[in-house]
């Protein structure tokens, strides 16, 4: 069974058509553009979204909301990017964050 | 209510999330006296991490309360500062300077 | 730019807030930082209890989407993905950062704090791990963004959240193994753990999770039956095998904007944890700043919506738009409302703790 | 007082019967009735304002549980979708000689088809018989709240109150 809800007794038909790619840790995911990063991250089973900088512990999402700072992952070169409020955009790079992260200026 | 807020008693466990700070720990700086939410933050670092203590807060107040025996009502939740959600340096650095502009 | 009054939150006290003040003329601007408008109102997808006057037989989406068509009607601005991230001048202007990084500085004649609740930890051997999150998080995931966080669920907490998300859970395609609390009897009520025992849920309580255990992620749970001192009863633990766990004991208000803005702040147990102090028209110690719904006491949408007209009727006549005769008749109403609401035995804890409130408010 | 229903969210046989929601059994025998399974004073009444014939009465405090009026009642149904706690059954033990019409709220997918043979679960979730299902309403009126009517044998009929798909 997946994770995305397809069909809802009350929300009815999951509407949206067109997904496109995003890059996580290397690995391409379908994702729905607009959608936090978070939920196709879950959609695709992807639960471990940083490892923390003392213990090196895996943290996930935990308040879905953008206040707990437990999903964040570095995004397109820059850490700490809540991904539970941070919609997808196509061909987005998301990497596990280690510790603090690090930044990557972008090939300009 | 308060009943639920129950904290484990066996293990050490981390209770504020950002900074990795444990239980233990907390309780170790209650003992040697930080007896406000404050002092504890400041010894212990918990709730100076991103979320700022917007998870573990009432955590530590709950063992602040049982261990000092202070009802909650008489003590103040730790300074709240801005930027109260993450904000990048630069934007603030933009904000300024727009701000001088004005003037 | 320029307001006359700044809402920060978009859920039912908000918006019935900018209602009420927008109808009287008042230059209305709602910030929320998320990307859609409603607060909690639109991963509430079951019907609302309530009487026909708080659209009671509604659910909480289809009232998030009538308030917001009034909102729009009355020209009420809205930026939403927009984080107030500092509060200036005794809450005279908000620093704004907006969804596309960029910020701005908010100048507003009366502001209304209506920045909702947020959920109480529970922390137990386990709980940072990736599977481990809030039940009102497991809703927006389901119910907002059409994801499930897994298959397989323990919940921790029998409080109406618990129950309704359980529900919410097995209406989503998932499995809940079992709701569990500490307390010796059910915390939300009858109706909604009735509705999920009948689909075949267990609640179990005067239950604990010991702990959560799994690698990376959660693969399970050990749960434990406690006895009257809420400690654990020897080898009554169990194993569950799960890969997600639920927390859900309770709310409380955010009130981080209003402390900084100079408030006076109190801690009221009936209420959730520390709020603003309020009076009988919503406003806080300081002159012009107001607050309405889970913010100053963790309530119902019901009861957030009439504290939120109360608050914005009394913007508008603070600021020239109502006369005061006129104004009072108006809040009047609301507050029969709320007394009404508050009536029934689920509500003598709250109705306590706003008694306390309005009374700290008054003596400081 | 409705210790089972705290304890267990379950209500016991004499915690139901106790309800001024819920006819007396030889009124529910001669149905089809309203059974209101609601025991705690929630400050609601859609019930009430939704009932086309003034069967259901709640009063002015909205607090006040609702008390059913079995003559009155027509067993129309609209009250079961109308309830936010799904609290509502309408039960008719005049179907046919051996069987008991019931119809409960469903709030679930894929909806059962007229015909079929389904489970009937009690308030524990337990399967206690086989139930054929009779009708299926699921107008906008009712909000997705569709009202599942399906028969059983008469004597389950306080104690089967929903059904899974096999």
């Amino acid at each position: 069974m997946g994770l995305r809800i397809k069909n809802h007794p009350i929300l009815g038909r999951d509407l949206r058509k067109d997904m496109v790619s995003i890059e996580v840790d290397g690995k391409v995911i379908p994702a729905y553009e607009g959608e936090p990063i978070a939920a196709a991250l879950t959609a695709s089973r992807i639960k471990v979204l940083r490892k923390t900088k003392k213990q090196g512990e895996p943290r996930g999402i935990f308040c879905a909301r953008g206040i707990c700072t437990d999903c964040v992952m570095t995004v397109n070169g820059t850490p700490n990017i809540r991904t539970c409020i941070t919609p997808v955009e196509k061909n987005m790079k998301i990497e596990t964050q280690e510790g603090l992260g690090k930044w990557r200026e972008e090939p300009k | 209510m308060e009943r639920r807020t129950q904290i484990n008693e066996e293990k050490d466990i981390i209770l504020c999330r950002c900074e990795e700070v444990t239980q233990k720990t907390i309780e170790k700086a209650i003992e040697k006296g930080d007896d406000t939410l404050d002092n504890v933050k400041r010894s212990t670092r918990a709730g100076m991490g991103l979320c700022q203590g917007r998870t573990c807060q009432r955590l530590v107040a709950k063992i602040l309360k049982d261990k000092t025996g202070k009802p909650l009502e008489e003590l103040t939740p730790p300074t709240s500062r801005p930027p109260f959600r993450p904000i990048k340096l630069d934007l603030l650095a933009q904000e300024g300077n727009k701000s001088v502009e004005r003037k | 730019m320029e307001t006359e009054l700044a809402i920060v939150g978009s859920g039912p006290a908000g918006l019935a807030a900018a209602i009420e003040a927008a109808k009287t003329g008042v230059k209305v601007t709602i910030i929320d930082e998320n990307p859609r408008p409603g607060g909690q109102l639109f991963k509430q997808i079951h019907k609302f209890f309530g009487s026909e006057k708080h659209k009671a037989g509604i659910r909480g989406i289809d009232i998030g989407h009538e308030l917001l068509e009034q909102c729009e009607k009355l020209n009420v601005q809205i930026f939403l993905s927009t984080e107030a991230w500092a509060i200036f001048d005794n809450g005279k202007a908000l620093g704004l950062k907006h969804g596309n990084n960029t910020t701005e500085k908010l100048n507003t004649r009366k502001l209304l704090l209506a920045s909702g609740a947020i959920e109480n930890p529970l922390a137990f051997p386990g709980w940072t791990l990736p599977g481990v999150l809030g039940a009102g998080a497991t809703q927006t995931l389901m119910n907002l963004h059409r994801v499930l966080p897994g298959q397989r669920v323990l919940m921790v907490g029998t409080g109406n959240v618990g129950l309704i998300v359980s529900y919410q859970l097995l209406q989503a395609g998932a499995d809940v193994v079992a709701a569990i609390d500490i307390l010796p009897q059910i915390g939300g009520w009858g109706v909604h753990a009735s509705k999920i025992r009948r689909l075949g849920i267990p609640i179990l309580t005067s239950h604990t999770i010991k702990e959560a255990f799994g690698n990376n992620e959660v693969k399970g749970a050990v749960i434990a039956r406690v006895g009257q001192d809420n400690k654990v009863i020897p080898e009554s633990e169990r194993k569950l095998e799960i890969d997600t766990i639920c927390i859900a004991v309770g709310l409380s208000p955010m009130a981080e904007l209003a402390q900084s803005a100079g408030c006076q702040i109190t801690h009221i147990a009936e209420l959730g944890g520390w709020t603003p102090m309020h009076n009988e028209r919503m406003e806080t110690t300081i002159n012009g700043i107001y607050v309405a719904g889970d913010v100053c006491g963790v309530e119902e949408a019901s009861t957030a919506m009439e504290e939120g007209k109360i608050s914005g009727i009394a913007a508008a006549e603070s600021l020239g738009y109502l006369q005061r005769g006129k104004a009072n008749g108006l809040m009047k109403e609301s507050q029969e409302s709320l007394n009404a609401l508050r009536a029934g035995p689920f509500a003598t804890q709250s109705k306590l703790g706003k008694e306390k409130l309005i009374e700290r408010f008054h003596k400081c | 007082m409705l210790n089972m229903l705290r304890s267990s969210g379950v209500l016991s046989e004499q915690e139901l019967m106790e309800l001024p929601g819920v006819p007396p059994m030889e009124l529910v025998e001669k149905g089809p009735v309203a059974v209101i399974e609601c025991a705690e004073m929630i400050p609601c009444n859609p019930c009430e304002a939704c009932c086309p014939t003034g069967a259901i009465k709640i009063g002015d405090d909205i607090n006040n549980l609702p008390i059913i009026d079995a003559v009155k009642c027509t067993g129309c149904g609209l009250c079961i979708a109308a309830c936010p706690g799904l609290a509502i059954f309408v039960v008719n033990g005049t179907h046919t000689k051996s069987e008991a019409l019931i119809s409960i709220p469903y709030e679930f997918l894929p909806l059962p088809n007229v015909g079929d043979q389904v489970e009937a679960l009690d308030r524990q979730g337990k399967k206690v018989c086989m139930a054929k299902i009779v009708q299926i309403r699921n107008s906008k009126k009712f909000d997705k709240t569709a009202i599942v009517s399906f028969t059983i044998p008469k004597e389950r009929c306080m104690e089967v109150r929903h059904i899974r798909l096999s």
